[in-house]
């Protein structure tokens, strides 16, 4: 595998074939127009129109950097390409409308509480950047920490949440087993009684955990990658990649080809797909994950609940729906049909948690794809293809990835250096066997 | 030395009132219910694995998916690729065995007596294709599953051998699970077969008819 | 809930299988090196469209079986037993349908 | 005021049957048959809700499932849809989402800042400061819509049952009718759904040639063998293979069944939506829609208002008109759009409509406003199916453009036509689809299709009417009315550059309430298509998804099927009081009381536990040794007869999967046991090597889990009580020594073997008995042994007894990455074997350091009992290792445990910090070995 150096001077080549950067990202940037309670009443009273969040354009015939997926992933490695290191020449492409992948059909649950001291810095890090990030963006994504509880039904998973809760303090995040009377003060709802089929015996509470608005996060990268002159293209999707002497030299898109010495692949559940026209095979399957949504009731559920051995997470959205996920369909499709298995068992699953739901209506159920590994931990850094960065592997748990994700990303590709948030991430670990432990935890705690 | 006889159970709490019978503990109950359901855990359950295609096959006469009575009343059932189920009144276990035994086949056979290892439900009644309509996928058209058509499918969730054998001109299944999960599988047909009024009938040796 | 054609069973609801994988063939553990092992441990094709991947028919036969999917319209075109188990010039019948012989049609 | 008419000749009311129920705490009367909602408008009642954003009052708009306005709560079940459901006596029913009450609802002071509420506002605003970020979310949350769910859990009783029809038609009227009948006559099974209470569809409000025609088609419905009707019923999906979920919803012992069908062929005829217009005011109560004027009046004899205006572009407006003026209400003026007519806003308040405004200038007071402006193709069902939508002009609505051989369409969705077009479009839909269930039918059975096919029909196509495109007028109105999304919404929010119509529907939430685009889509892609200068057919629709119309999680969850497992032994635990485990699927005794005396007993007398539960495998045939050479670690091809042995098994990755032990109970028979979890996995992971990759081996595996009740018996007196039971073995240590296995009877039964192991550190028999007598072998040793104290052990006491030797558990004391070099079985690991699975990744392992290793610990505390995943530090927070297994041993009196420690820890004696929980840090050892107790073994082999 190719070492990082080797990028930075790939890409020092083509910097400096299109000349300086202005740092401060103003050369093709415009001047971002700043939300605000004030702007509102304004708006309110003139009625007049609110500027474009982002623009459109036909795509340049070379940028800098071109990231395919308009993702969050996608979207926040532009961002801070343009914000931290200056490099503007950027485009996103996606074949669809941005958010269209997982981004926009995610579960919407974030938090920091992995099993491994590595996975837990690395989503701390988002955590903590999630939580300025409205302000950062002038976007408010509605991040709600509303605490994160993952039962536990059986002593093997109350183990392995002592387990999360032990590494997790030593590495400074909040995570707490608690029992189920404190279970019960947190849900009203809960059926903490012992005698069910499966009893709930504890839960890891995680304060900082929660739910966010997901479309605002992409909405609001996008609308920041914008004003600092990133291109965001839609409708443009990726049909080829030019590799010349082991280096990438440009896309094919379904709206021209466009020449660029570096191709960041964000692309999630179709990922192999888009690797695989550089040759570079990932240990990646597809696997569709569902999820749901129930007719708004009154708000009676603050915190967001987990359960690993009903496979079903739940949440309840300032809007008053119940949000529903569940683990992933039992074998590999790129179908985002659905099934009604899926309703099935997670109505029977969501109602052994809280019996009193029986009357509430299901209203919408849909599917993203989702790149799994074998470790249950992304794919990031760089390939043996010069100049082709992956980003890939994000599962049923990356949309929580997204900002520290776009952030390292970015560095590695402007610095050359690998940052050391993602260095357990590389794709080479597959072949040297030295998996991440957060399967470990997936084999004993499911 | 030892005092007591063994008495064997079935996984299923026999329905009182309770009678100790072909040394089995079974229900002594008795009900003219249309829709019937009987613990059939005491018959002898013997499986075989054979050839698909072999001599063995042949003697037994049974293809995997079909069920018939051989010259002795025993129900011979084709539950798996290379596998038959051979159900016959308690107790004969050994006998089923050794008839088995005595057919020369080229390939591995092997015999087990799956008596204690199995449960076996029967119900009877007209409406039986309705409950199980509630508790299994397959469909149970006479075009699609007549009278002998056997199959292995979910019921209620669990892996279970269905075998339609309607008696004397009654539509009636056996239904033949892992032991263990007996009790759940009896409790769930029992609530399955709630709308229809089912009830619970003790278990009669079937007697000269066989199975 | 789509159908798989069991080549004993005819078809069944996916729900009565185990998803196994896709297809790999296994290097001779005696001869492959680290990166040919790890490779046939950790990557697959993935393809959107046809792969060929072993299902187990759990709640069935439970017997292996390959299966011809296409992983966009989750179509399955062909299913068989597992090469090797195929008695000799009997391919015809393991694919699709009615395999049991004369009761195994019984049984959808 | 009452606005109930006279008797007419399609009404559903039965006016012999009177009664009273309650509305927002008041009492009215209702007919049999009479909805909520129709009860309530007989009464002159117009507002039944609260918008959700602006809390503007809203009554009728359809008088269908779908009104948007008629959402109540009935008793503790939220979100009833008022103008369908039907009422009942006594029954409970109040406004949602309203605070104080609906007449005077202190939220709707939103609406006089609706303009600085527009679509997104959110996203703009409380971004700073952050901290007051949870009290703007909070007050945000009051305003949620929806209805209460209760705490206390329900009782309801819902299920589920299968079917598989030849033919299952979705829709019930004039189309779904004749289709079903002509199936039915061409010789197929047909389940006919409908989600009204009656078969008809729209006949039922028409005319008397309609009701004339709706009369026959019910004679002929109910004359066909082979149609089963299920009205009240709604179509909710179709997933691949034609697999159709359909909600039942009429039947008496149960609230709700779902029923899932395997349709051979689906005909979808659901008709056509009447779709709003979008205008100012147009969400004002008294703005109804032609069919709810016809379906008030003609099924529940209910006057909509006093005097009308009737905006029609069609037939239905025209029969409206008609219908109104017939029950005596005044039609001030008829606007016809066809003669290029419009409305340009209505005036009126929180009481309902006053006046409307028409596009020549005209101001005419009235009371209601009804209006017909065209339909919407529901075509949810058949874009599930695959299908893309196409738009057409001339009808100005959507069509199929590619369905799958498997589902068809008629009626409405399909085209215009005379009703006895329709039908008879219809009917050959019908025989169509029965032609091609017979077909499905014989390749589900296996059959190959018969050369003599009838060939396919041939179905004329049905004429398309011309229809003008009306969807927004000449102001900006309510587009989606559940959501309170303007037409102004959607142009902002395009012009900020959410330019599709995908983007469009995420930033304003338009479609994304309870009908879920069917009454709102259409108009949407109008008004994008309008901003943007694109057309309807480049603008596209939204994905529809199922279910068709929200249904309960009591109905899809319906009976709770989870198999449980037990032992023949149960009954006995259970008069025994054990306290129950839930593994898996199995329910275990954790123990009878006390599990340090458990412990002690064992380890003084002699102790018994069911191990029912390990998974044991008959495994005969000549090439059982090479199967066992290729599922385990170490070696067994020089397993001799008699004997048992221990064993590792590894996954290809070298990651430790299970163990257990085998016996060989004769020249070519085997018993194989795994951990009561692993079972079904091990089993099929057999099942797999034999099948796919070593058919020619000659062996039979055959599962016999519960085929044995397993019993150990353990203690230093485990042999005498035995002996008083044990026939046809004996068992003298000489000749039944440790790790041998013996057949023989017990306690009277045949066919019983055992065998001798030391898992919990004594001398232990493992008997394994035929299931039917293992309460009885349980109940005569607990008789037979009294006098030596013979008691029973629960799982706590076995984990206690193993940890005192040392023994790890597989996913406990190992994880997902866990190696045999990780927990010290190294040694078993043969190499040197041909093939064994995971042999190249063992090889690579035995070869690295640097792994984290399992050891034997004791804190320096005796007293102190670490919980379970207390982490081993060292400096500020480094991990070096964590805590697997920890417990205060009763027969040591100190705690022991074991735990994973960095390679540089592991010598024995080394001092390791462990952070308790607290925070708190303690010393602990390294010990010898991995036992605490009896490392040498002595006990056991006695
Ligand atoms: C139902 C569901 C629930 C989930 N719940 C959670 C959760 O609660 N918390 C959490 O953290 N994560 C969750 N996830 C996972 C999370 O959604 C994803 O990991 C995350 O969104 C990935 O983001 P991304 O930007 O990498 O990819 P995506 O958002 O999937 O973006 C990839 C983009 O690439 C585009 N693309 C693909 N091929 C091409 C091409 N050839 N040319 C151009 N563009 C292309 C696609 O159109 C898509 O927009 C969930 C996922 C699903 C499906
Ligand atoms: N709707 C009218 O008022 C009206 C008036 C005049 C003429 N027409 C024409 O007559 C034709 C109507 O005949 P038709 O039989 O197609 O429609 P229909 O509207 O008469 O009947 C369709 C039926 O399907 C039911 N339905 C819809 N979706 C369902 C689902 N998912 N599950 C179960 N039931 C469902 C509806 O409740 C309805 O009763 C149309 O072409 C229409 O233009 C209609
Ligand atoms: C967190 C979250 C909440 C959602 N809430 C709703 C909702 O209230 N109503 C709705 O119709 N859809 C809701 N959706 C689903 C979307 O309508 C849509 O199904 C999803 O974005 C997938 O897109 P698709 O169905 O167009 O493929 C929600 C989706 C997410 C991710
Ligand atoms: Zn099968």
């Amino acid at each position: 595998m190719r070492a990082p150096g080797a990028i930075k001077s790939a890409l020092g080549a083509v910097m400096s074939s299109v000349g300086p950067y202005d740092r401060n990202g103003s050369t093709n940037g415009h001047k971002p127009y700043r939300y605000s309670a004030f702007d509102l009443l304004r708006h309110g009273f003139s009625q007049a129109d609110w500027p474009r969040a982002w623009r459109r354009h036909d795509p340049k015939s070379s940028y800098d950097v071109v990231v395919v997926g308009g993702g969050v992933h996608g979207l926040a490695t532009a961002y801070y390409l343009a914000k931290n290191h200056g490099i503007t020449n950027v485009a996103v492409l996606d074949k669809g409308y941005i958010g269209s992948g997982g981004s926009g059909r995610n579960t919407a649950i974030i938090r920091s509480n992995y099993l491994t001291p590595e996975g837990i810095r690395f989503y701390d890090r988002s955590v903590k950047l999630y939580e300025t990030l409205s302000a950062d963006l002038n976007y408010n994504a509605m991040f709600a920490q509303r605490g994160h509880l993952t039962l536990a039904h059986n002593d093997s998973s109350l183990r392995t949440m002592r387990w999360r809760a032990e590494v997790n303090k030593l590495e400074g995040v909040d995570s707490e087993v608690i029992g189920p009377d404190e279970i019960k003060k947190l849900v009203p709802f809960m059926d903490t009684s012992e005698d069910v089929r499966y009893p709930i015996l504890g839960a890891l509470y995680h304060p900082p955990g929660g739910i966010i608005r997901h479309d605002a996060v992409v909405w609001g990268y996008a609308r920041g990658a914008d004003a600092l002159g990133v291109h965001i293209h839609q409708n443009t999707e990726v049909t080829g990649i030019d590799v010349t002497g082991g280096k990438v030299s440009g896309v094919r898109t379904k709206r021209g080809d466009i020449a660029t010495p570096v191709v960041v692949n964000c692309t999630a559940g179709w990922s192999t797909l888009i690797s695989d026209m550089v040759g570079v095979k990932m240990p990646v399957s597809t696997f569709p994950l569902q999820a749901a949504v129930t007719e708004p009731v009154r708000p009676f559920l603050n915190p967001v609940i987990v359960s690993g051995t009903l496979h079903v997470y739940v949440s309840q959205t300032d809007r008053g729906e119940l949000v529903f996920g569940a683990s992933v369909d039992p074998f590999t499709s790129y179908s985002m049909r659905g099934s009604l298995e899926f309703t099935e068992g997670l109505a029977g699953h969501v109602l052994e948690l809280m019996p009193s739901l029986a009357k509430m209506r299901l209203l919408r159920q849909w599917s993203g794809l989702c790149d799994m590994t074998p470790d249950f931990s992304p794919i990031m850094g760089v390939t043996p293809v010069a100049g082709f960065f992956v980003d890939v592997g994000w599962g049923t748990y990356g949309f929580k990835a997204g900002p520290v994700s776009g952030e390292t990303m970015a560095a590695l590709i402007a610095t050359g250096k690998m940052p050391d948030l993602i260095a357990p991430f590389s794709l080479d670990r597959f072949a040297s066997g030295s998996l991440m432990g957060e399967k470990g935890a997936a084999a004993v705690g499911h | 030395m030892v005092e007591r006889a063994p008495v064997a159970r079935s996984p299923i709490a026999p329905a009182p009132p309770t009678t100790i019978e072909y040394g089995w503990e079974i229900s002594a109950r008795s009900s003219d219910a249309e829709l019937k359901i009987t613990d059939c855990t005491p018959l002898a359950k013997v499986l075989v694995l054979a050839p698909m295609y072999g001599e063995l096959a042949r003697a037994l006469g049974v293809p995997f998916g079909r069920a018939a009575r051989d010259t002795h009343g025993t129900l011979v059932v084709g539950s798996g690729p290379g596998e038959w189920l051979l159900l016959a009144a308690p107790g004969t276990n050994q006998a089923v065995g050794k008839r088995v035994e005595v057919v020369q086949d080229e390939g591995l056979v092997s015999v087990f007596d799956a008596t204690h290892g199995r449960a076996l439900i029967r119900i009877t009644g007209p409406r039986t294709p309705d409950l199980l309509a509630k508790v299994c996928a397959i469909d149970f058209a006479d075009e699609v599953t007549p009278d002998g058509a056997a199959f292995r499918s979910s019921v209620a969730k669990l892996v279970t051998d269905v075998v339609r054998d309607d008696s004397g001109g009654a539509r009636s299944y056996l239904l033949h699970c892992e032991r263990s999960s007996g009790q759940y599988l009896f409790d769930a047909l029992i609530d399955a077969g709630d709308e229809f009024g089912i009830e619970v009938d003790g278990f009669v040796d079937p007697g000269d008819r066989g199975v | 809930m789509i159908l798989l054609p069991c080549p004993y069973c005819g078809p069944r609801n996916v729900s009565e299988f185990r998803y196994v994988g896709e297809v790999s063939e296994r290097p001779d553990p005696n001869e492959t090196g680290v990166e040919e092992w790890r490779t046939f441990l950790y990557t697959r094709n993935n393809p959107v469209g046809w792969t060929t991947e072993t299902w187990f028919h759990s709640a069935g036969c439970r017997q292996h079986l390959i299966a011809e999917r296409h992983t966009m319209t989750n179509e399955v075109r062909a299913s068989r037993l597992p090469e090797a188990q195929l008695p000799e010039g009997q391919e015809e019948r393991a694919t699709g349908g009615n395999v049991a012989g004369d009761g195994g049609g019984a049984i959808y | 005021m009452s606005m109930r008419l006279d008797h007419r000749p399609g009404e559903v009311i039965d006016r012999q049957r009177e009664f009273t129920f309650t509305w927002n705490g008041e009492e009215y009367p209702a007919y049999g048959g009479d909805t909520i909602i129709s009860a309530l408008a007989a009464c002159g009642e117009r507002i039944f809700s609260r918008s959700f954003k602006y809390h503007r009052p809203r009554g009728l708009l359809t008088a269908s499932f779908l009104d948007p306005g008629c959402m109540v709560q009935v008793d503790d079940e939220p979100n009833v849809r008022g103008a369908h459901r039907r009422v009942e006596p006594g029954m409970v029913v109040s406004p949602q989402g309203v605070w104080p009450s609906l007449e005077y609802d202190v939220k709707s002071a939103n609406g006089a800042f609706g303009r600085f509420l527009s679509a997104g506002f959110y996203y703009k605003t409380f971004i700073k400061p952050r901290r007051l970020w949870p009290v703007y979310r909070r007050m945000l949350r009051r305003f949620s819509a929806g209805g209460t769910v209760s705490a206390s859990p329900a009782q309801d009783y819902f299920d589920k049952r299968y079917a598989h029809p030849d033919v299952l038609v979705a829709g019930g009227g004039p189309a779904g009718m004749a289709a079903a009948v002509a199936a039915a006559r061409a010789g197929a099974q047909v389940l006919l759904v409908e989600e009204e209470y009656e078969l008809g569809g729209y006949l039922r409000w028409g005319d008397e040639a309609e009701l004339a025609a709706l009369r026959a088609l019910r004679e002929e419905v109910a004359s066909s063998p082979g149609i089963e009707v299920m009205p009240n019923s709604v179509v909710e999906g179709r997933y691949d293979d034609n697999w159709v979920a359909v909600m039942q919803r009429d039947l008496s012992h149960v609230e709700e069944r779902l029923v899932k069908a395997r349709a051979k062929t689906l005909v979808v005829a659901p008709g056509l939506i009447e779709r709003p217009y979008v205008f100012e005011g147009n969400d004002t109560p008294g703005v109804i829609l032609s069919t709810a004027a016809r379906r008030l009046i003609n099924l529940y004899a209910v006057k909509p208002g006093e005097r009308a205006v009737v905006f029609s572009a069609n037939e239905s407006g025209d029969a409206a008109a008609e219908d109104l003026a017939r029950s005596g209400v005044e039609v001030a003026r008829v606007v016809d759009a066809r003669r290029g007519g419009d409305i340009v806003r209505v005036k009126g308040g929180g009481k309902g409509v006053r006046a409307v405004e028409c596009s020549d200038g005209a101001e005419i007071e009235c009371d209601l406003l009804v209006t017909a402006v065209g339909w919407t193709a529901p075509t949810s069902l058949i874009n599930m199916a695959g299908d893309r939508p196409v738009y057409n002009e001339r009808a100005a609505r959507f069509f199929s453009s590619h369905l799958p051989d498997d589902v068809l369409t008629c009626g409405g969705i399909a085209g215009d036509g005379t009703l006895e077009e329709l039908i008879e479009h219809a009917r050959a839909t019908g025989g169509e689809a029965a032609r091609r269930a017979a077909k499905t039918a014989r390749r589900l059975r296996g059959g190959i299709p018969l050369e003599s096919e009838a060939p396919p029909a041939e179905i004329s196509e049905l004429p398309l009417y011309e229809h003008p495109a009306l969807f927004r007028g000449k102001t900006h109105g309510i587009v989606d009315y559940s959501e309170d999304v303007t037409s102004k919404d959607l142009v902002t929010a395009e012009k900020e550059g959410y330019d599709s119509i995908e983007l469009v529907k995420r930033y304003t939430t338009v479609t994304m309430g309870p009908a879920q685009g069917k009454l709102e889509s259409v108009n949407a892609v109008a008004i994008m298509a309008e901003t943007t200068g694109r057309t309807i057919e480049e603008t596209g629709t939204t994905v529809w998804r199922p279910p068709y119309s929200p249904v309960t999680l009591g109905a899809l969850a319906g009976r709770i099927f989870e198999p449980v497992r037990y032992s023949p032994m149960q009954p006995w635990h259970e008069i025994r009081g054990a306290k129950p485990l839930v593994a898996g699927a199995w329910i275990r005794p954790d123990h009878y009381g006390d599990p340090a005396s458990e412990v002690l007993n064992v380890r003084e007398n002699v102790g018994i536990i069911d191990v029912t539960p390990l998974g044991k495998f008959d495994l005969r045939g000549p090439d059982v040794p090479k199967l066992l050479n290729h599922l385990y670690v170490n070696r067994w091809d020089n397993l001799e007869e008699g004997r048992v042995r221990y064993g590792v098994m590894c996954l290809e990755d070298g990651v430790v999967f299970d163990d257990g032990v085998t016996g060989r109970l004769g020249p070519e028979w085997y018993v194989m046991t795994t951990t009561s979890s692993g079972a079904a996995g091990v089993g099929e992971w057999i099942d797999n090597w034999l099948q796919t990759a070593h058919p020619g081996w000659r062996i039979h595996v055959t599962p016999v889990t519960t085929a044995y009740a397993s019993i150990n018996v353990a203690g230093p007196k485990s042999r005498e009580l035995l002996l008083r039971l044990t026939e046809g073995v004996d068992l003298s240590p000489d000749a039944f020594p440790y790790m041998r296995v013996r057949e023989g009877r017990v306690a009277g039964v045949e066919g019983c073997f055992m065998w001798r192991l030391g898992f919990t550190g004594e001398l232990s028999y493992e008997v394994h008995v035929p299931a039917a007598y293992g309460l009885h072998v349980w109940e005569t040793l607990m008789q037979r042994g009294a006098d030596l104290g013979v008691g029973p052990f629960g799982v706590e006491a076995q984990r206690i007894l193993r940890l005192e030797k040392g023994h790890f558990i597989v996913g406990q004391d190992t994880d997902g990455l866990t190696g045999p070099y990780d927990v010290g079985l190294g040694r078993m690991v043969k190499l040197d074997k041909d093939d064994f699975t995971g042999k190249p990744e063992l090889a690579w392992q035995s070869e690295i350091n640097g792994r984290l290793q399992l050891v034997g610990l004791q804190p320096h505390d005796g007293s102190l009992v670490p919980p379970e995943a207390s982490q081993i530090v060292e400096g500020e927070s480094e991990i070096v290792g964590r805590i697997t297994s920890s417990r205060m041993s009763p027969t040591l009196g100190r705690s022991i445990c074991l735990g994973f420690v960095a390679e540089h820890l592991t010598t024995p004696g080394t001092k390791v910090v462990v952070q308790l929980p607290g925070g708190e840090r303690v010393p602990a050892s390294v010990t010898p070995h991995h036992a605490h107790y009896d490392p040498e073994g002595t006990r056991q082999r006695g």
